[in-house]
């Protein structure tokens, strides 16, 4: 088969139906993975890691504090990706995908900042500081909150697709020099990003590594994580296929009758 | 059964329950307005087809 | 007027009905103050309660200009004006619908806006005892403000201005409770000059809001 | 209700004068005149929107209801929140003959905001009949109607003569009800001498 | 082109027209400044770049409302759309003109603001220097949110709530340099950061917001 | 201008469908069909504001000056003002010839927030007469006017097909031009099957 052929066939997905179909099928697969991994994962994390040396039981926290993290920004860059094919190709389903995704990038905000915030009360004596990547999250926020508004508040569907689009790229370019700029103004307390790195993984002896005891319950969490989210996406999505049916079918109505 | 956790045990479980209410919370809304907007379509469906 | 009440606040809560922009508008607010007088928390701490107080007097402001313009332009304000309903009554359940919609959502997140900012710990309550007291006034002010302005197009700066001068008593007292609360003074003469104005307020402010919207309906 | 020898300005201005007229239990009297001569003004003056130039006006308080040019809906509301909002407003409760009376029934939760402009004005009309008021004013009710629904409106305002109440109606169109007709046009204003310069500047 | 822009502030010259109302929000926001936080003279100093910067920033934002909406409701950007003007300059004009009649009598304002809050000496002219630089940013980003959200009734809130966000880049720099400037520190690596920001929306965004525009038009 | 096989959606509903025509220098052609039909929607596609769902539209780029329902005045210039911008706007200069045709000259220094609406649609039609276009689509260029001032709109509306320019004029009443009829009724979009559940959800 070839590339092209590939292509065309995930392009078939763009169809309202047979994404809705699909999505029946594949989701109770990613309910109960998602629900396993979790819940295996939050066990573990929670019942059977030791304490760390300095910050005592409160390394529990990163088991929900990274993957809601994580899942904040990637959300957002899912939202980025449909915009784009919704801008270009035109697919409904990918702009509905977008408009269903963003209350779930707004949930996956708060409990990062919650979490963060409610862990810097012991380890950094304060609940809030104007920390950049902290800060990031709360602009990241607040961009959300608009996207989310902007979609509530136009009334005619495509318009509302188009103009949340461009919102959210004009929106990320924005996010990222945002990112820049608080990174300048204040330099922070805020861990740096050690997960993904490949010393971390393999134990190499850095002050921050997360140590493999930590490690696995935390890949475990964060794959619960994302197979949560795509399911909560496909059945999102669904839903909001629906709603466009239903204010589609009500126009048709008014116009006939 | 809770293991022992310190002298942080509050912020441990604050920090959990915050977290699991809202992502509890954010499933079940998602199911209750899917399932609201999908009853809604069966019936306009079912009337629109009968209407023609 | 029960009728009324349920009415605007179902509108507020309809989409587009602007429930939440309020509180939204303060929280940007409030996350840009650091990013203007730069992020020490010190100095974020002191200037907390002054700057909540006056972040809730903006987003209590923004929110005015949907107060009565929306029933004016649809016409529905001329048909209450004629309904068996005393102006002052419909004017008085306007601003209770808005400080319901605006102020008591900006009272509740205020602690958390609070949190940025570094509000010392003792101020909390006295933040949230003074603006639940100081918000009805600033929504009665601005229900005479916005009955003032409701024939001009796009009137929402001239509202602004217009209202905000009369909100400066409320703030002086507001933000002054507020103050002294976070850093552990007494706070009682302040408080009983706010419980003053937001009585006073409320209690004559809508005849004058009353008679304003009659003249601008005819 | 009668009007003895009323005169009305519009932003200062006065448009009409010398208007007296009355209006009697179970008749209809249909306003009529050219563009901008002072319908709209006079009808607002007898709703109590805002006080004559001079004359007197007896027996219309809280007796009026008024519909002018716009509907006062919520485009966010459904048909039947909007009406019920209205009556409840005016103390009564059955909104179903209003309903029947405009064929709104199959509309009745559809958003205001979703109508057409004429299922938007019999919505608009249908507020009249619950507000169970005897004197109806209507500026230029018939706005963007098709024949079918201003013969629904005709039927409405038959019914609401033939239950001893009356209507003031501001038209350019023949809607076929049998009512005296009142034309503005000789009313118009004079302009006063330029050198009269006091009292109001008028 | 021309004629758009002499129309538009003509506009603004107007009676009603809006020209002034900005700068008499930041006055207000000004004075109401020293109200909420307190009256001590090094307090407000420290923190009179922020705020005043903030002001701008408010100001600027609050006549956004009138910026493209008054052409929409009365049916004229329907009818310049139609016209042999493309709608990108129409929208550079459109931030030109809010940025002549809002964004430059802020700037000229500024200093004198400035002395209510104890502004530092060497901080005026580094305050102006920023402003002048920022500003048209904030006109050319709030045009585009107002192309956004140019259909909508009312609004206005929405359209700030849309609009800070993105805002935040221009504001850490502008007031970082201001900062900076009044504490007699080096201001050269965000003063470059503030004038590549504000080169590049002005480059940039009016696309952006012509096709937005567009997009609510049809 | 020729137009094929045209198909418009409003709101996302298609509203009408497969309609062909063509518009030919001198001519006039009267578009007809009942209230919410479309015609609005068909002259907005038109003059290129959306676009169309299907279909082609030739000869249309740069050619058309359009009045919508609204006449995009600005009620604090005067009368002579608002001409003037949009003449420039569209790089023409002689207002004068519009000031007579719709007879403004003594309302040249009011400004416009102060017409009534008559005065107000003259203005608004007079702008057609310095944008210098060839074909005019005018969205019920009638509304409000009286009989004197239809009259003034039909014989500038003439004496610019005798120039060799053409006109798309929707409108519900007899402007005593005679050119083609274009009635849309027909053509209204017949509702897909309703389980048609792929693409755009039209
Ligand atoms: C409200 C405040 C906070 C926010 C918004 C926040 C945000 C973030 C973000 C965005 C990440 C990135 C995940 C990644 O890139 O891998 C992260 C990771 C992390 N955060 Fe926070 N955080 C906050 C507070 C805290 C606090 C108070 C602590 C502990 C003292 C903390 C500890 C960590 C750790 C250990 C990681 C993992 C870093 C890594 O190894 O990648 N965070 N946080
Ligand atoms: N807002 C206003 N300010 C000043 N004058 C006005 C205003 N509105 C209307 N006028 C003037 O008052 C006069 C009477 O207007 P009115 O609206 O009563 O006329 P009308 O008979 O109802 O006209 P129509 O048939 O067009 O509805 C008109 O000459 C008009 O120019
Ligand atoms: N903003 C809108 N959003 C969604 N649908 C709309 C909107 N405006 C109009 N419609 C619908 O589109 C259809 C066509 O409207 P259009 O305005 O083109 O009709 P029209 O023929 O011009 O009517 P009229 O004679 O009343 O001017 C109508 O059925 C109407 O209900
Ligand atoms: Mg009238
Ligand atoms: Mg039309």
């Amino acid at each position: 088969m070839s590339i092209t052929a590939k292509a065309n066939a995930l392009w078939e997905y763009a169809n309202p139906r047979k994404f809705l179909a699909t999505s029946e099928r594949v989701l109770p697969f990613f309910w109960i993975t998602s629900a396993v991994c979790l819940v295996v994962g939050l066990t573990w994390g929670f019942f059977f890691t030791p304490d760390d040396y300095k910050q005592g039981s409160t390394v529990k926290i990163i088991y929900l504090h990274v993957p809601a993290s994580l899942m904040a920004i990637n959300c957002w860059l899912m939202m980025l990706a449909t915009s784009l094919v919704w801008l270009v190709r035109r697919h409904h389903v990918s702009a509905l995908a977008a408009r269903a995704a963003a209350p779930i990038g707004i949930v996956m905000t708060l409990i990062s900042l919650a979490t963060g915030a409610i862990w810097g009360q012991p380890m950094w004596g304060t609940w809030w500081a104007w920390d950049p990547r902290l800060t990031s999250f709360l602009i990241l926020f607040l961009f959300y909150l608009g996207y989310v508004a902007l979609w509530e508040a136009i009334e005619d569907p495509d318009t509302a697709a188009d103009l949340t689009s461009v919102l959210c790229l004009v929106g990320s370019v924005f996010a990222l020099l945002s990112r820049y700029a608080v990174n300048f103004w204040n330099q922070g307390l805020h861990q740096g990003a050690s997960v993904m790195r490949a010393a971390a993984v393999t134990g190499a002896d850095t002050e921050e590594k997360v140590s493999n005891i930590y490690f696995y319950p935390l890949l475990l969490c964060i794959v619960g994580f994302v197979l949560l989210f795509i399911a909560l996406v496909f059945y999102r999505t669904g839903t909001e296929i629906r709603a466009r049916r239903i204010k589609a079918l009500l126009a048709r109505e008014r116009v006939s009758g | 059964m809770i293991p022992d956790l310190g002298k942080y045990s509050d912020t441990v479980l604050s920090a959990y329950a915050a977290s699991i209410l809202l992502l509890v919370a954010l499933v079940v809304f998602s199911i209750l307005r899917g399932r609201k907007v999908r009853a809604e379509m069966d019936k306009l469906e079912q009337r629109m087809s009968r209407h023609g | 007027m029960i009728a009324l009440l349920l009415r605007d606040l179902k509108l507020a809560f309809r989409a587009g009905g602007g429930f939440g922009l309020g509180l939204a508008f303060f929280l940007i607010v409030t996350v840009l103050v650091p990013f203007s007088v730069g992020p020490q928390s010190s100095l974020l701490s002191t200037i907390a309660p002054g700057v909540l107080w006056l972040g809730a007097l903006l987003a209590c402001l923004l929110s005015l200009d949907r107060l009565l313009a929306l029933d004016w332009e649809d016409g529905s304000l001329d048909l209450l004006a004629t309904a068996p309903l005393p102006l002052e009554s419909v004017v008085t359940i306007k601003a209770l619908a808005h400080w319901l919609t605006t102020g008591l959502p900006l009272v509740l997140a205020a602690p958390f806006l609070g949190v940025l900012l570094n509000l010392p710990a003792p101020g909390f309550s006295w933040l949230v005892i003074s603006l639940l007291l100081g918000t009805p006034a600033m929504s009665v002010i601005g229900t005479f403000g916005a009955a003032l302005t409701v024939g001009l197009k796009r009137g929402g700066l001239l509202l602004s201005l217009l209202v905000l001068p009369l909100y400066v008593p409320t703030l002086i007292f507001g933000a002054e409770v507020a103050r002294r609360g976070a850093a552990g003074m007494e706070t009682q003469t302040p408080l009983l000059m706010l419980a003053g104005i937001t009585a006073a307020t409320v209690a004559l402010l809508p005849f004058a809001s009353a008679a304003v919207l009659r003249i601008n309906l005819r | 209700m009668i009007v003895t020898d009323l005169a009305i300005a519009r932003g200062g201005v006065p448009v009409l004068e010398g208007l007296s007229f009355s209006l009697k239990a179970g008749k209809a009297l249909i306003l009529r005149g050219p563009n901008g001569i002072g319908k709209t003004t006079l009808l607002r003056t007898l709703a109590g929107l805002q006080p004559p130039l001079a004359g007197r006006i007896e027996g219309a308080e809280d007796q009026i209801a008024y519909a002018s040019h716009s509907d006062g809906l919520k485009p966010t509301l459904t048909v039947v929140e909007n009406l019920s909002f209205w009556a409840s407003v005016f103390g009564t409760h059955d909104i179903q003959r209003a309903l029947d009376a405009f064929a709104l029934n199959e509309l009745a939760d559809r958003h205001a905001g979703n109508l057409s402009a004429g299922q938007k004005r019999r919505l608009g009309l249908a507020r009249m009949l619950v507000t169970g008021r005897p004197i109806w004013m209507l500026d230029e009710p018939t706005v963007s109607l098709d024949r079918n629904a201003v013969q629904m409106f005709a039927d409405a305002v038959r019914d609401h003569l033939g239950q001893g109440g009356s209507a003031l109606i501001a038209t350019h169109i023949d809607l076929g009800l049998d009512g005296e007709v009142l034309d503005v046009g000789p009313n118009k204003a004079k302009p006063k001498p330029i050198d009269d310069f006091d009292g109001g500047f008028l």
